[in-house]
Protein backbone atom coordinates (compact mmCIF):
# COMPACT_ATOMS: atom_id res chain seq x y z
CA UNK A 1 0.00 0.00 0.00
CA UNK A 2 1.68 3.24 -1.08
CA UNK A 3 0.21 6.39 0.08
CA UNK A 4 0.19 10.00 -0.73
CA UNK A 5 -1.10 13.10 0.15
CA UNK A 6 -1.41 16.14 -1.91
CA UNK A 7 -2.77 19.53 -1.54
CA UNK A 8 -4.56 21.22 -3.97
CA UNK A 9 -5.43 25.37 -2.65
CA UNK A 10 -6.86 23.90 0.74
CA UNK A 11 -8.21 20.30 -0.67
CA UNK A 12 -6.40 17.27 0.41
CA UNK A 13 -6.25 14.33 -1.67
CA UNK A 14 -5.07 10.85 -0.30
CA UNK A 15 -3.77 8.76 -3.45
CA UNK A 16 -3.88 5.29 -2.40
CA UNK A 17 -2.56 2.16 -4.80
CA UNK A 18 -2.57 -1.20 -3.86
CA UNK A 19 -4.41 -3.67 -2.16
CA UNK A 20 -6.51 -2.29 0.92
CA UNK A 21 -7.35 -5.09 3.36
CA UNK A 22 -7.53 -5.66 6.72
CA UNK A 23 -3.89 -5.18 6.99
CA UNK A 24 -2.87 -2.06 5.53
CA UNK A 25 -6.53 -0.32 6.11
CA UNK A 26 -5.05 1.09 9.55
CA UNK A 27 -2.47 2.77 6.86
CA UNK A 28 -5.58 4.34 5.24
CA UNK A 29 -7.32 5.41 8.68
CA UNK A 30 -4.28 7.21 10.26
CA UNK A 31 -4.29 9.97 7.61
CA UNK A 32 -7.61 10.04 7.24
CA UNK A 33 -8.44 10.84 10.51
CA UNK A 34 -5.59 13.09 11.08
CA UNK A 35 -7.09 15.75 8.37
CA UNK A 36 -10.39 15.20 9.78
CA UNK A 37 -8.90 16.09 13.41
CA UNK A 38 -7.99 19.26 11.44
CA UNK A 39 -11.49 19.77 9.77
CA UNK A 40 -10.15 20.19 6.53
CA UNK A 41 -13.14 20.91 4.68
CA UNK A 42 -12.55 18.84 1.42
CA UNK A 43 -10.68 15.73 1.58
CA UNK A 44 -11.12 13.63 -1.72
CA UNK A 45 -9.74 10.14 -2.31
CA UNK A 46 -7.57 8.73 -5.29
CA UNK A 47 -8.97 5.33 -5.73
CA UNK A 48 -7.22 5.07 -9.51
CA UNK A 49 -4.50 2.43 -8.26
CA UNK A 50 -6.21 0.69 -5.93
CA UNK A 51 -6.53 -2.74 -7.12
CA UNK A 52 -8.38 -4.14 -4.60
CA UNK A 53 -10.65 -3.56 -1.63
CA UNK A 54 -12.63 -5.38 1.13
CA UNK A 55 -14.86 -4.98 4.19
CA UNK A 56 -11.95 -3.24 6.62
CA UNK A 57 -11.51 -0.83 3.88
CA UNK A 58 -14.96 0.30 3.65
CA UNK A 59 -15.36 0.60 7.35
CA UNK A 60 -12.31 2.87 7.22
CA UNK A 61 -13.93 5.30 4.37
CA UNK A 62 -17.25 4.87 6.41
CA UNK A 63 -16.16 6.23 9.45
CA UNK A 64 -14.26 8.95 7.68
CA UNK A 65 -17.42 9.55 6.23
CA UNK A 66 -19.28 9.92 9.61
CA UNK A 67 -16.21 11.93 11.21
CA UNK A 68 -16.71 14.62 8.65
CA UNK A 69 -20.44 14.51 8.60
CA UNK A 70 -20.11 16.18 12.38
CA UNK A 71 -18.45 19.33 10.53
CA UNK A 72 -20.35 19.16 7.49
CA UNK A 73 -16.74 18.75 6.09
CA UNK A 74 -17.27 16.61 2.11
CA UNK A 75 -15.46 13.29 1.53
CA UNK A 76 -14.99 12.80 -2.39
CA UNK A 77 -13.99 9.59 -4.21
CA UNK A 78 -12.99 9.67 -7.60
CA UNK A 79 -10.58 6.93 -10.31
CA UNK A 80 -12.65 4.53 -8.73
CA UNK A 81 -11.57 1.33 -10.83
CA UNK A 82 -14.73 -1.34 -11.49
CA UNK A 83 -14.30 -3.72 -8.93
CA UNK A 84 -14.19 -1.29 -6.11
CA UNK A 85 -17.26 0.41 -7.09
CA UNK A 86 -19.28 -2.90 -7.27
CA UNK A 87 -18.07 -3.18 -3.24
CA UNK A 88 -19.42 0.51 -2.93
CA UNK A 89 -22.88 -0.28 -4.93
CA UNK A 90 -23.34 -3.61 -3.01
CA UNK A 91 -23.07 -2.14 0.53
CA UNK A 92 -25.37 0.43 -0.50
CA UNK A 93 -22.64 3.12 -0.10
CA UNK A 94 -22.99 4.45 -3.58
CA UNK A 95 -25.98 6.85 -1.86
CA UNK A 96 -24.06 8.16 0.40
CA UNK A 97 -20.40 8.69 -0.94
CA UNK A 98 -19.48 11.68 -3.47
CA UNK A 99 -18.11 9.88 -6.44
CA UNK A 100 -16.44 11.04 -9.44
CA UNK A 101 -15.12 10.03 -12.75
CA UNK A 102 -11.67 12.46 -12.35
CA UNK A 103 -10.17 14.60 -10.08
CA UNK A 104 -11.21 17.45 -12.17
CA UNK A 105 -14.67 16.27 -11.56
CA UNK A 106 -14.40 16.25 -7.75
CA UNK A 107 -12.57 19.66 -7.98
CA UNK A 108 -14.96 21.25 -10.03
CA UNK A 109 -18.14 20.00 -7.81
CA UNK B 1 -4.10 -35.88 -9.69
CA UNK B 2 -6.56 -34.11 -7.19
CA UNK B 3 -5.86 -30.13 -7.54
CA UNK B 4 -5.56 -29.50 -3.83
CA UNK B 5 -3.32 -27.24 -2.39
CA UNK B 6 -3.25 -26.74 1.48
CA UNK B 7 -1.58 -23.46 3.29
CA UNK B 8 -1.11 -22.53 6.62
CA UNK B 9 -0.47 -18.93 7.82
CA UNK B 10 0.26 -17.16 10.74
CA UNK B 11 -3.25 -15.20 12.00
CA UNK B 12 -1.92 -11.78 11.24
CA UNK B 13 -3.28 -9.75 8.84
CA UNK B 14 0.03 -9.75 6.99
CA UNK B 15 -0.35 -12.77 5.51
CA UNK B 16 -4.01 -11.77 3.96
CA UNK B 17 -2.44 -10.58 0.99
CA UNK B 18 -0.58 -14.37 0.47
CA UNK B 19 -4.10 -16.18 0.95
CA UNK B 20 -5.51 -14.25 -1.40
CA UNK B 21 -2.65 -14.51 -4.20
CA UNK B 22 -2.24 -18.63 -3.74
CA UNK B 23 -6.92 -18.15 -4.05
CA UNK B 24 -5.86 -16.32 -7.18
CA UNK B 25 -3.07 -18.64 -8.46
CA UNK B 26 -5.04 -21.91 -7.76
CA UNK B 27 -8.55 -20.55 -9.90
CA UNK B 28 -5.63 -19.18 -12.63
CA UNK B 29 -3.71 -22.26 -12.42
CA UNK B 30 -6.82 -24.19 -13.12
CA UNK B 31 -8.13 -22.15 -16.13
CA UNK B 32 -11.45 -20.87 -13.82
CA UNK B 33 -13.00 -17.41 -15.20
CA UNK B 34 -11.72 -14.89 -13.84
CA UNK B 35 -14.80 -13.32 -12.55
CA UNK B 36 -15.38 -16.84 -10.52
CA UNK B 37 -11.83 -16.29 -9.28
CA UNK B 38 -12.13 -12.79 -8.16
CA UNK B 39 -15.29 -13.48 -5.93
CA UNK B 40 -13.36 -16.32 -4.20
CA UNK B 41 -10.59 -14.04 -3.18
CA UNK B 42 -12.52 -11.91 -1.92
CA UNK B 43 -14.62 -14.17 0.59
CA UNK B 44 -11.38 -16.03 1.67
CA UNK B 45 -10.19 -12.55 2.53
CA UNK B 46 -13.69 -11.64 4.13
CA UNK B 47 -13.25 -15.08 5.84
CA UNK B 48 -9.77 -14.85 7.46
CA UNK B 49 -9.88 -11.94 8.19
CA UNK B 50 -12.91 -12.67 10.60
CA UNK B 51 -10.92 -15.47 12.04
CA UNK B 52 -8.44 -12.90 13.09
CA UNK B 53 -10.73 -10.37 14.48
CA UNK B 54 -12.94 -13.02 15.62
CA UNK B 55 -12.26 -16.20 16.34
CA UNK B 56 -9.04 -15.79 17.59
CA UNK B 57 -9.82 -12.32 19.19
CA UNK B 58 -7.34 -10.21 17.38
CA UNK B 59 -4.28 -12.87 18.66
CA UNK B 60 -1.69 -12.59 16.19
CA UNK B 61 -0.11 -15.79 17.41
CA UNK B 62 -2.24 -18.20 16.16
CA UNK B 63 -2.68 -20.38 12.89
CA UNK B 64 -5.13 -20.42 9.86
CA UNK B 65 -5.28 -23.25 7.52
CA UNK B 66 -6.92 -22.83 4.02
CA UNK B 67 -7.50 -26.20 1.56
CA UNK B 68 -7.89 -25.14 -1.78
CA UNK B 69 -10.02 -27.52 -3.71
CA UNK B 70 -10.46 -27.69 -7.80
CA UNK B 71 -12.95 -30.50 -9.49
CA UNK B 72 -14.80 -30.00 -12.58
CA UNK B 73 -17.97 -29.08 -10.59
CA UNK B 74 -16.32 -26.75 -7.70
CA UNK B 75 -13.63 -24.37 -6.48
CA UNK B 76 -13.90 -25.11 -3.09
CA UNK B 77 -12.05 -23.76 -0.03
CA UNK B 78 -12.10 -24.41 3.59
CA UNK B 79 -11.02 -22.21 6.09
CA UNK B 80 -9.94 -23.77 9.61
CA UNK B 81 -8.84 -21.91 13.05
CA UNK B 82 -8.59 -23.45 16.56
CA UNK B 83 -10.61 -19.92 18.03
CA UNK B 84 -13.42 -19.63 19.82
CA UNK B 85 -16.51 -20.73 18.13
CA UNK B 86 -18.78 -19.02 15.53
CA UNK B 87 -22.28 -17.78 17.12
CA UNK B 88 -23.84 -18.98 13.76
CA UNK B 89 -27.40 -17.19 14.93
CA UNK B 90 -25.11 -14.31 15.30
CA UNK B 91 -23.56 -14.30 11.77
CA UNK B 92 -25.72 -11.66 10.44
CA UNK B 93 -23.81 -8.57 9.70
CA UNK B 94 -25.59 -5.01 9.84
CA UNK B 95 -28.80 -4.71 7.80
CA UNK B 96 -27.04 -2.93 4.60
CA UNK B 97 -29.02 -0.04 5.49
CA UNK B 98 -27.52 0.71 8.04
CA UNK B 99 -24.50 3.52 7.04
CA UNK B 100 -21.98 2.33 9.52
CA UNK B 101 -18.50 0.99 9.85
CA UNK B 102 -18.33 -3.14 10.37
CA UNK B 103 -20.81 -5.98 9.62
CA UNK B 104 -20.19 -5.47 5.77
CA UNK B 105 -17.76 -8.95 5.32
CA UNK B 106 -20.09 -11.67 6.22
CA UNK B 107 -22.32 -9.95 3.78
CA UNK B 108 -20.03 -10.03 1.53
CA UNK B 109 -18.84 -13.80 1.83
CA UNK B 110 -22.83 -14.64 1.30
CA UNK B 111 -23.23 -12.64 -2.12
CA UNK B 112 -19.54 -14.45 -3.51
CA UNK B 113 -20.28 -17.67 -2.66
CA UNK B 114 -22.63 -20.88 -3.61
CA UNK B 115 -22.25 -22.26 -0.59
CA UNK B 116 -21.28 -21.17 3.33
CA UNK B 117 -21.10 -23.36 5.98
CA UNK B 118 -19.58 -23.95 9.12
CA UNK B 119 -19.07 -27.42 10.05
CA UNK B 120 -20.51 -28.05 12.92
CA UNK B 121 -18.74 -31.57 13.71
CA UNK B 122 -15.41 -30.22 14.27
CA UNK B 123 -14.68 -30.13 17.97
CA UNK B 124 -12.26 -27.50 18.64
CA UNK B 125 -12.36 -24.03 16.59
CA UNK B 126 -14.16 -23.48 13.33
CA UNK B 127 -14.23 -24.98 9.61
CA UNK B 128 -15.43 -22.81 7.51
CA UNK B 129 -16.54 -24.00 3.76
CA UNK B 130 -17.12 -21.66 0.61
CA UNK B 131 -17.96 -23.45 -2.69
CA UNK B 132 -18.07 -21.92 -6.15
CA UNK B 133 -20.01 -23.89 -8.27
CA UNK B 134 -18.43 -23.78 -12.14
CA UNK B 135 -20.60 -23.05 -14.80
CA UNK B 136 -21.57 -26.16 -15.97
CA UNK B 137 -21.76 -26.94 -20.11
CA UNK B 138 -25.26 -26.44 -22.13
CA UNK B 139 -26.04 -23.23 -20.27
CA UNK B 140 -27.20 -25.09 -17.43
CA UNK B 141 -26.71 -23.02 -14.74
CA UNK B 142 -28.91 -24.85 -12.31
CA UNK B 143 -26.48 -26.72 -9.98
CA UNK B 144 -27.38 -26.28 -6.51
CA UNK B 145 -26.27 -29.41 -4.21
CA UNK C 1 4.66 -14.73 16.05
CA UNK C 2 6.23 -17.04 14.45
CA UNK C 3 6.33 -16.28 10.72
CA UNK C 4 6.45 -19.52 9.42
CA UNK C 5 4.15 -20.40 6.45
CA UNK C 6 3.47 -24.11 5.24
CA UNK C 7 1.93 -25.06 1.53
CA UNK C 8 1.49 -28.15 0.30
CA UNK C 9 0.98 -28.77 -3.55
CA UNK C 10 0.51 -31.54 -6.08
CA UNK C 11 3.64 -32.85 -7.97
CA UNK C 12 2.68 -31.40 -10.59
CA UNK C 13 4.22 -28.37 -12.40
CA UNK C 14 2.11 -26.03 -13.01
CA UNK C 15 1.81 -25.51 -9.10
CA UNK C 16 5.56 -24.16 -9.16
CA UNK C 17 4.42 -20.75 -10.02
CA UNK C 18 2.32 -20.74 -6.96
CA UNK C 19 5.15 -22.17 -4.91
CA UNK C 20 7.67 -18.74 -6.18
CA UNK C 21 4.32 -16.60 -5.88
CA UNK C 22 4.44 -17.53 -2.08
CA UNK C 23 8.38 -17.66 -1.80
CA UNK C 24 8.17 -14.07 -2.96
CA UNK C 25 5.65 -12.44 -1.12
CA UNK C 26 6.61 -14.30 2.30
CA UNK C 27 9.98 -12.58 1.66
CA UNK C 28 7.95 -9.04 0.45
CA UNK C 29 5.35 -9.12 3.61
CA UNK C 30 8.53 -9.50 5.89
CA UNK C 31 10.52 -7.04 4.41
CA UNK C 32 13.46 -9.36 3.25
CA UNK C 33 15.94 -7.83 0.30
CA UNK C 34 14.84 -8.35 -3.01
CA UNK C 35 17.85 -10.24 -3.98
CA UNK C 36 17.68 -12.55 -1.08
CA UNK C 37 13.97 -13.52 -2.26
CA UNK C 38 14.71 -13.62 -5.95
CA UNK C 39 17.56 -15.72 -5.32
CA UNK C 40 15.73 -18.26 -3.07
CA UNK C 41 12.67 -18.14 -5.19
CA UNK C 42 15.35 -19.67 -7.57
CA UNK C 43 16.33 -21.70 -5.79
CA UNK C 44 13.00 -23.30 -4.14
CA UNK C 45 11.37 -23.80 -7.93
CA UNK C 46 14.40 -25.90 -9.19
CA UNK C 47 14.67 -27.77 -6.32
CA UNK C 48 10.53 -28.46 -6.43
CA UNK C 49 10.93 -29.08 -10.05
CA UNK C 50 13.99 -31.95 -9.10
CA UNK C 51 11.27 -33.44 -6.82
CA UNK C 52 8.69 -34.12 -9.44
CA UNK C 53 11.18 -34.91 -12.19
CA UNK C 54 13.57 -37.15 -9.85
CA UNK C 55 12.59 -37.93 -6.45
CA UNK C 56 8.71 -38.85 -8.28
CA UNK C 57 9.87 -39.90 -11.67
CA UNK C 58 7.40 -37.16 -12.97
CA UNK C 59 4.57 -38.86 -10.86
CA UNK C 60 2.28 -35.94 -10.99
CA UNK C 61 -0.62 -37.43 -8.08
CA UNK C 62 1.83 -37.19 -4.78
CA UNK C 63 2.50 -33.87 -3.16
CA UNK C 64 5.25 -31.97 -2.07
CA UNK C 65 5.22 -30.01 1.37
CA UNK C 66 6.72 -26.56 1.32
CA UNK C 67 7.83 -25.11 4.44
CA UNK C 68 8.63 -21.20 4.49
CA UNK C 69 10.41 -19.21 7.72
CA UNK C 70 11.85 -16.42 8.21
CA UNK C 71 13.84 -15.19 11.34
CA UNK C 72 15.93 -12.06 11.78
CA UNK C 73 18.80 -14.19 11.12
CA UNK C 74 17.58 -16.20 8.17
CA UNK C 75 15.14 -17.09 5.33
CA UNK C 76 14.56 -20.88 5.39
CA UNK C 77 12.81 -23.47 3.59
CA UNK C 78 12.11 -27.17 3.87
CA UNK C 79 11.39 -29.32 1.07
CA UNK C 80 9.67 -32.47 1.82
CA UNK C 81 8.60 -35.42 -0.67
CA UNK C 82 7.62 -39.02 -0.07
CA UNK C 83 9.85 -40.44 -3.16
CA UNK C 84 12.66 -41.72 -4.33
CA UNK C 85 15.75 -41.13 -2.03
CA UNK C 86 17.88 -38.86 -3.64
CA UNK C 87 21.70 -40.50 -3.66
CA UNK C 88 23.52 -37.45 -2.60
CA UNK C 89 26.39 -38.31 -3.75
CA UNK C 90 25.16 -38.32 -7.20
CA UNK C 91 23.97 -34.69 -6.82
CA UNK C 92 26.73 -32.90 -8.99
CA UNK C 93 25.02 -31.71 -11.73
CA UNK C 94 27.04 -31.59 -15.12
CA UNK C 95 30.86 -29.98 -15.49
CA UNK C 96 29.52 -26.34 -16.07
CA UNK C 97 31.88 -25.77 -18.51
CA UNK C 98 30.28 -29.09 -20.90
CA UNK C 99 27.20 -27.21 -22.82
CA UNK C 100 24.18 -29.62 -22.74
CA UNK C 101 21.02 -29.95 -21.62
CA UNK C 102 20.28 -30.47 -17.63
CA UNK C 103 22.75 -30.91 -15.05
CA UNK C 104 22.10 -27.82 -14.01
CA UNK C 105 20.06 -27.17 -11.07
CA UNK C 106 21.75 -28.37 -8.91
CA UNK C 107 24.02 -25.81 -9.35
CA UNK C 108 22.07 -22.89 -9.36
CA UNK C 109 20.69 -24.49 -6.22
CA UNK C 110 24.13 -24.13 -4.44
CA UNK C 111 24.85 -20.74 -5.57
CA UNK C 112 21.87 -19.12 -4.58
CA UNK C 113 21.71 -20.66 -0.68
CA UNK C 114 24.70 -20.53 2.66
CA UNK C 115 23.11 -23.90 3.08
CA UNK C 116 22.13 -26.79 1.33
CA UNK C 117 21.45 -29.91 3.11
CA UNK C 118 19.21 -33.60 3.07
CA UNK C 119 17.87 -34.21 6.24
CA UNK C 120 19.87 -38.05 6.87
CA UNK C 121 17.39 -38.91 9.46
CA UNK C 122 13.95 -38.94 7.24
CA UNK C 123 13.05 -41.96 6.76
CA UNK C 124 10.83 -41.93 3.81
CA UNK C 125 11.61 -40.00 1.27
CA UNK C 126 13.41 -36.09 1.28
CA UNK C 127 13.92 -33.16 3.31
CA UNK C 128 15.97 -30.75 1.72
CA UNK C 129 16.70 -27.93 3.85
CA UNK C 130 17.71 -24.45 1.94
CA UNK C 131 18.83 -21.17 3.84
CA UNK C 132 19.82 -18.15 3.14
CA UNK C 133 21.45 -15.89 5.69
CA UNK C 134 20.28 -12.60 6.20
CA UNK C 135 22.68 -9.70 6.42
CA UNK C 136 23.52 -8.76 10.07
CA UNK C 137 23.74 -5.23 11.22
CA UNK C 138 27.48 -2.94 11.36
CA UNK C 139 28.63 -4.93 8.16
CA UNK C 140 28.85 -7.99 10.03
CA UNK C 141 29.29 -10.67 6.70
CA UNK C 142 30.82 -13.42 8.86
CA UNK C 143 27.31 -15.30 9.99
CA UNK C 144 27.99 -19.01 9.02
CA UNK C 145 25.99 -21.57 11.25
CA UNK D 1 3.46 -18.10 -20.90
CA UNK D 2 3.10 -16.59 -24.32
CA UNK D 3 4.08 -16.94 -27.27
CA UNK D 4 4.36 -15.38 -30.47
CA UNK D 5 6.54 -16.62 -33.52
CA UNK D 6 6.79 -13.90 -36.83
CA UNK D 7 8.53 -13.60 -39.83
CA UNK D 8 11.26 -11.10 -40.99
CA UNK D 9 12.29 -12.03 -44.50
CA UNK D 10 12.32 -15.54 -43.81
CA UNK D 11 13.79 -14.98 -40.02
CA UNK D 12 12.04 -16.39 -37.31
CA UNK D 13 11.38 -14.84 -34.30
CA UNK D 14 10.16 -16.48 -31.22
CA UNK D 15 8.80 -13.56 -28.77
CA UNK D 16 7.86 -15.30 -25.23
CA UNK D 17 6.45 -13.34 -22.29
CA UNK D 18 6.22 -14.64 -18.87
CA UNK D 19 7.86 -17.55 -16.95
CA UNK D 20 10.30 -19.83 -18.36
CA UNK D 21 9.99 -23.01 -16.39
CA UNK D 22 9.57 -26.79 -15.75
CA UNK D 23 5.63 -26.41 -16.35
CA UNK D 24 6.19 -24.24 -19.90
CA UNK D 25 9.66 -24.74 -21.22
CA UNK D 26 7.88 -27.54 -23.48
CA UNK D 27 5.42 -24.69 -24.49
CA UNK D 28 8.84 -23.02 -25.57
CA UNK D 29 10.69 -26.26 -27.00
CA UNK D 30 7.68 -27.33 -29.30
CA UNK D 31 7.68 -24.41 -31.94
CA UNK D 32 11.51 -24.15 -31.71
CA UNK D 33 11.47 -27.82 -32.26
CA UNK D 34 9.56 -27.60 -35.01
CA UNK D 35 11.61 -24.68 -36.75
CA UNK D 36 14.76 -26.44 -36.49
CA UNK D 37 13.28 -29.61 -38.14
CA UNK D 38 12.41 -27.21 -40.97
CA UNK D 39 15.84 -26.12 -40.82
CA UNK D 40 14.98 -22.32 -40.23
CA UNK D 41 18.89 -20.56 -40.73
CA UNK D 42 18.10 -17.97 -38.26
CA UNK D 43 16.08 -18.16 -35.58
CA UNK D 44 16.00 -15.33 -32.81
CA UNK D 45 14.29 -15.31 -29.28
CA UNK D 46 12.95 -12.15 -28.16
CA UNK D 47 13.20 -12.41 -24.18
CA UNK D 48 12.07 -8.82 -23.33
CA UNK D 49 9.18 -9.93 -21.21
CA UNK D 50 10.63 -12.74 -19.54
CA UNK D 51 10.22 -12.22 -15.90
CA UNK D 52 11.85 -15.79 -14.83
CA UNK D 53 13.85 -18.36 -16.53
CA UNK D 54 15.25 -21.61 -14.82
CA UNK D 55 17.02 -24.68 -15.96
CA UNK D 56 14.63 -26.26 -17.67
CA UNK D 57 14.38 -22.84 -19.79
CA UNK D 58 18.42 -23.11 -20.37
CA UNK D 59 18.41 -26.88 -21.06
CA UNK D 60 15.98 -26.07 -24.25
CA UNK D 61 17.91 -23.30 -25.13
CA UNK D 62 21.13 -25.33 -25.10
CA UNK D 63 18.82 -28.10 -26.66
CA UNK D 64 18.06 -25.96 -29.57
CA UNK D 65 21.34 -24.48 -30.37
CA UNK D 66 22.90 -27.82 -30.47
CA UNK D 67 19.81 -28.80 -33.22
CA UNK D 68 20.66 -25.60 -35.06
CA UNK D 69 24.52 -26.44 -35.25
CA UNK D 70 23.67 -29.95 -37.08
CA UNK D 71 23.04 -27.52 -40.36
CA UNK D 72 24.81 -24.72 -39.32
CA UNK D 73 21.80 -22.13 -38.59
CA UNK D 74 21.93 -19.70 -35.88
CA UNK D 75 19.91 -18.80 -33.14
CA UNK D 76 20.25 -15.49 -31.57
CA UNK D 77 18.68 -14.26 -28.76
CA UNK D 78 17.66 -10.11 -27.79
CA UNK D 79 16.04 -7.97 -25.38
CA UNK D 80 17.70 -10.28 -22.46
CA UNK D 81 16.07 -8.72 -19.05
CA UNK D 82 19.43 -9.04 -16.72
CA UNK D 83 17.97 -11.41 -14.79
CA UNK D 84 17.66 -14.00 -17.10
CA UNK D 85 21.39 -12.32 -18.63
CA UNK D 86 22.60 -13.06 -14.99
CA UNK D 87 21.70 -17.01 -15.41
CA UNK D 88 22.97 -17.45 -18.78
CA UNK D 89 26.05 -16.25 -17.58
CA UNK D 90 26.33 -18.39 -14.61
CA UNK D 91 25.30 -21.37 -16.81
CA UNK D 92 28.72 -20.42 -18.89
CA UNK D 93 26.17 -19.73 -21.79
CA UNK D 94 27.17 -16.69 -22.92
CA UNK D 95 30.19 -18.06 -24.37
CA UNK D 96 28.18 -20.02 -27.06
CA UNK D 97 24.93 -17.92 -26.91
CA UNK D 98 24.91 -15.39 -29.72
CA UNK D 99 22.97 -12.63 -27.97
CA UNK D 100 22.04 -8.73 -28.88
CA UNK D 101 20.55 -6.11 -27.36
CA UNK D 102 17.67 -5.20 -29.93
CA UNK D 103 16.01 -7.22 -32.84
CA UNK D 104 17.54 -4.76 -34.88
CA UNK D 105 21.08 -5.53 -33.79
CA UNK D 106 20.16 -9.12 -33.90
CA UNK D 107 18.92 -9.05 -37.44
CA UNK D 108 21.62 -6.82 -38.73
CA UNK D 109 24.83 -9.28 -37.30
N1 LIG E 1 -14.98 -16.51 12.16
C1 LIG E 1 -15.84 -15.97 13.07
N2 LIG E 1 -15.83 -16.41 14.33
C2 LIG E 1 -16.67 -15.90 15.24
N3 LIG E 1 -17.57 -14.90 14.98
C3 LIG E 1 -17.62 -14.41 13.74
C4 LIG E 1 -16.76 -14.91 12.72
N4 LIG E 1 -17.03 -14.22 11.58
C5 LIG E 1 -18.00 -13.35 11.88
N5 LIG E 1 -18.38 -13.44 13.19
C6 LIG E 1 -19.47 -12.66 13.84
O1 LIG E 1 -20.35 -12.15 12.82
C7 LIG E 1 -20.43 -10.72 12.89
C8 LIG E 1 -20.51 -10.13 11.48
O2 LIG E 1 -19.28 -10.30 10.81
P1 LIG E 1 -18.87 -9.34 9.64
O3 LIG E 1 -20.04 -9.23 8.70
O4 LIG E 1 -17.62 -9.86 9.04
O5 LIG E 1 -18.66 -7.92 10.28
P2 LIG E 1 -17.53 -7.37 11.28
O6 LIG E 1 -16.44 -8.38 11.29
O7 LIG E 1 -17.15 -6.08 10.63
O8 LIG E 1 -18.21 -7.21 12.60
C9 LIG E 1 -19.18 -10.29 13.64
O9 LIG E 1 -19.35 -9.07 14.29
C10 LIG E 1 -18.97 -11.47 14.60
O10 LIG E 1 -19.77 -11.32 15.73
N1 LIG F 1 15.28 -34.34 -5.39
C1 LIG F 1 16.10 -35.24 -6.00
N2 LIG F 1 15.94 -36.55 -5.78
C2 LIG F 1 16.73 -37.46 -6.37
N3 LIG F 1 17.75 -37.14 -7.19
C3 LIG F 1 17.96 -35.85 -7.48
C4 LIG F 1 17.16 -34.84 -6.89
N4 LIG F 1 17.61 -33.64 -7.33
C5 LIG F 1 18.64 -33.92 -8.15
N5 LIG F 1 18.88 -35.23 -8.25
C6 LIG F 1 19.97 -35.88 -9.03
O1 LIG F 1 20.99 -34.90 -9.27
C7 LIG F 1 21.23 -34.75 -10.68
C8 LIG F 1 21.53 -33.29 -11.01
O2 LIG F 1 20.36 -32.51 -10.83
P1 LIG F 1 20.17 -31.15 -11.61
O3 LIG F 1 21.43 -30.37 -11.46
O4 LIG F 1 18.93 -30.51 -11.15
O5 LIG F 1 20.06 -31.56 -13.14
P2 LIG F 1 18.92 -32.31 -13.96
O6 LIG F 1 17.71 -32.35 -13.08
O7 LIG F 1 18.75 -31.42 -15.15
O8 LIG F 1 19.48 -33.65 -14.27
C9 LIG F 1 19.98 -35.28 -11.36
O9 LIG F 1 20.22 -35.75 -12.66
C10 LIG F 1 19.54 -36.38 -10.39
O10 LIG F 1 20.25 -37.57 -10.65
Amino acid sequence: MEIKITDHEGVKIISLSGDIDMYTSPEVRKPLLRLIDQRVPVIMIDLTDVAYIDSSGIATFVEGLKGMMSYRGRLKFFGIPERVKEIFNFSKLDRVFDMYGSMEDALKS
Amino acid sequence: MKDEVVITVPSHPKYLSLVRAVTVMMGAQNKIDDTVIRQMEHAVDEACSNVIKHAYAGDQNKQIGVTLRISPEAFEVIIEDSGLKADVASLKGRGLDEIKPGGLGVHLIKRACDVVEFDEKKEKGNRLRLVKYLKVKHGDKDHGP
